[in-house]
């Protein structure tokens, strides 16, 4: 079974989506591994400046924790893409 | 006095006036029993690489931010209380050159815990929590910052898979 | 700026109504270059040793201590610096439990050097400037805390000599 | 020649002497630990609260810097005899 999910955009992502989220279809059991590679792909094929070198230091998190790269995609719940952080 | 009121996080919205507020922080730390207080406060600077800074917005992920936020004083107050008031406050928008991004503060007993906890806040606001600076420049340029890569920053997250630089 | 604009030491009188401020304090050490600023704040505390305090006097040797805190902030300037500001002010008089016995705050381009700088001056502050606590206590007595002796804590001072005990 | 030196009492000192001050005679060319001992004297003489003790883990100072104890007293300015601070 496949899915969309909704993905939050933040920091320099945000200006590649006029509403900072993006939908991507996901099979159920895809991990967060395959959620990288599914924003790799729509990136690349969507978004001219795109920076494939971003995404690869960036992580993809849930509104509660940093979600480790194996674990499967949580459903429930908001999910984004988080660019190296530069708080303060 | 419970731990929860013990500590406090916030996102201060700078597009309605509101920035973090240095007084705000330490009243919320304050107590009878409190003999030692510290405070942080992160302000604009107006050079930043050597380019001239006019002003600077800041982007949050507000609900894990606050989450971080949380977690970086429950931390603290595992280590360093469990005597301590904890406030931490961050700025979303845009803010001018001088503005309050940031204001970190410890109340406890002693000073040294009151350093050391408000030291170990700023560092995981800084280093943990997702919030992004886009700097904009005099020339009418403006960049987000090079940041601080969250992969393996955080027991959460896995190593950098191999990836096109 | 000049380093004498930079660093600015007072003692506040209680009994004239001031206290050290740390409003002051933050404004004092800002400036459109430093992104960083570590204020310190040491309050009257209600408990001391296990006894309930009510209130504390603070006695100074003016001129020293002022020397003393200057020293204290040239040194943290030379140490940190030369990109700095720096604030300290103590109390002189009674002061009721919860207000403010002193203030320092140190303000940098970056935090690391605000941190270790603010904790700097007040250790010199607490270990080297002269300055005595009394405690007046809730059951009515009176004590002068035991304090940190000067003898080999400075560079100027010689070890104690042999004396009674 | 002698000439008398005024010492500044603080802390628990000053609660010896109503003025906060005591006069003592001394040599012109005494040093610090002169000073020191002549306060002894008339601290004991003088004063029945006085701590030897205190005085023992107590040092002199000018305005200026706290002043060793092989050193000559300056004669000029101020004197203070100082017991274990704290401040803060």
């Amino acid at each position: 079974m496949t899915a969309t999910v909704s993905v939050r955009l933040f920091g320099a992502f945000r200006d590649l989506a006029p509403a900072a989220v993006v939908e991507l279809p996901l099979p159920d059991d895809a991990s967060v591994a395959t959620l990288r590679a599914a924003l790799e792909a729509h990136g690349r094929g969507h978004w001219p400046a795109f920076q494939p070198g971003l995404l690869a230091v960036s992580v993809f998190a849930s509104a509660e924790r940093v979600l480790r790269e194996h674990e499967p995609v949580p459903r429930d719940g908001e999910l984004a893409v988080l660019p190296p952080v530069s708080g303060g | 006095m419970s731990m929860a009121d013990a500590l406090a996080c916030a996102i201060a919205d700078a597009a309605a006036g509101a920035l973090p507020d240095p007084a705000v922080a330490l009243r919320h730390v304050a107590a009878p029993g409190f003999g030692g207080t510290a405070l942080f406060v992160g302000t604009i600077r107006d050079l930043n690489h050597g380019r001239a800074v006019v002003g600077v917005s800041y982007d949050l992920y507000d609900a894990l931010a606050l989450n971080v936020f949380r977690r970086a004083c429950e931390e603290a107050a595992a280590a360093f209380g469990p005597a301590i008031r904890l406030y931490v406050a961050h700025a979303r928008g845009r803010l001018a050159v001088g503005e309050v991004a940031v204001v970190v503060a410890a109340g406890t007993p002693h000073r040294d815990e009151a350093f050391r906890a408000c030291r170990a806040v700023i560092e995981a606001v800084k280093h943990q929590a997702p919030i992004w600076k886009q700097e904009h420049y005099a020339d009418g340029d403006s960049a987000w910052s090079e940041g601080c890569s969250l992969c393996g920053g955080d027991a959460h997250a896995a190593p950098v898979p191999a990836g096109p630089a």
